[in-house]
């Protein structure tokens, strides 16, 4: 289930939400990202979004997540619009048998949603507005989940 | 007619966000050269690498066809969420 | 915070109450464990602890877990006694600035307790009681986080 | 008087979960002792590898002295949770 939404939301109602009745699930995992209040410094964000191409390109992803890790079930819930500091910005949560397949989708699926999801976010400030970037530390992450050559050893 | 969007730091170049272009030119080139006669700085940041373009919300690479009513969206390098 | 229950508890509840005014965090990773119901075939577990033994030993390691992944805080729930099939059994979520550390910690920190944590769990159904010992996954999920010589390699 | 508490399948084996031994044992190893002389099964168990003691809440390897009013734990191997 892949949600983008201009309202905030409360990561514990999406847990429960996505918990519910989970009788042959073993494991699962959430993420919850927020924008860091860095006591009163932190600007708000301005998420634009692509309405249509960027739910398909989440879900194109996720699909791809939930084959290549077993998952049974993943939600994804997004802000666009405006995101003020203190405030969750996105929330994943991945279902599965086990535990590791469970922390390596919902893992996988940050990575890509922090480095390559079609969002398009500035931060808005006393000082004005700002388009950013993703961290060379974001491509890095995402990079440790692409194919490698068999027998190459993993990335630390 | 074509529908144009622009995202992210292209729309502050441009100081639009969506417009219509009519008639719509018959290939995305030649709709890259309508936008870019008007604005040349658009036009530049339009050709700049990794924006990309989607005609109908599927990213197309290189040039493509535009039907009478198409939307086309430039999308410069994502932000991630 | 380390809790032992006796009673069911709502993973979505906990997840809430741990993020609650988490203004200067910025990932929330949550872990729950679940006994899976397979489809009617599965037992009831019960786990026994030695309480305030069982609890020191989780609160070290989550200490140490805090210091070696820069964790703000750190919750860990475990039901004890009867747990049926369906029910969650173990949360945990972490807390930390970026979302590496708070996945790391909580992997780390659930790793250890389905390996080394002091509890003792037998399976109840109509064929009797079975002690349950961890399975060799778990050990090797665990061995993952030890301390290696500079210069080796990670396991996969 | 010490505390004796048996977790696991150790009181399965032994019938009981937690007893007293009075007056105590001086150390560990006498209390493992005496526990042997009343039952043969029991005592084997202790001395299975992975079986652990813990002496007030704290583990201890190899032998121990025994205060009066000690609780004793033995431990078999964790299951984890």
């Amino acid at each position: 289930m892949i949600r983008l939404t201009q309202a905030p939301f409360e990561p514990g109602a999406l847990l429960a939400e996505f918990s519910r009745g989970r009788r042959e699930t073993g494991a699962i995992v959430s993420f919850t990202g927020l924008v860091r209040a860095e006591g009163g410094d932190s600007e708000a964000l301005e998420l634009e979004a692509y309405p249509g191409f960027t739910e398909a390109a989440i879900e194109r992803i996720a699909m791809a997540a939930k084959a290549r890790f077993s998952l049974q079930d993943l939600m994804v819930v997004h802000r666009i619009g405006r995101v003020g500091p203190g405030e969750p910005i996105v929330f994943v949560a991945a279902a599965a048998v086990h535990r590791r397949a469970a922390f390596e989708g919902a893992d996988h699926l940050m990575d890509y949603l922090k480095s390559r999801a079609p969002f398009w976010k500035k931060s808005i400030g006393a000082g004005g507005e700002r388009w950013i970037e993703p961290r060379p530390q974001d491509y890095e992450d995402a990079a440790r989940w692409d194919e490698r050559a068999p027998g190459s050893e993993p990335a630390s | 007619m074509a529908r144009v969007l622009l995202f992210g730091p292209l729309s502050d170049i441009a100081g639009w966000r969506e417009r219509t272009v009519d008639p719509a030119p018959s290939t995305l080139k030649a709709l890259r050269a309508a936008l870019s006669a008007e604005d040349a700085a658009l036009g530049e940041a339009l050709a700049r690498p990794g924006v990309q373009a989607a005609v109908d919300k599927i990213l197309v690479r290189g040039d493509a066809t535009l039907a009478n009513g198409a939307e086309v969206a430039f999308l410069p390098p994502m932000s991630g969420g």
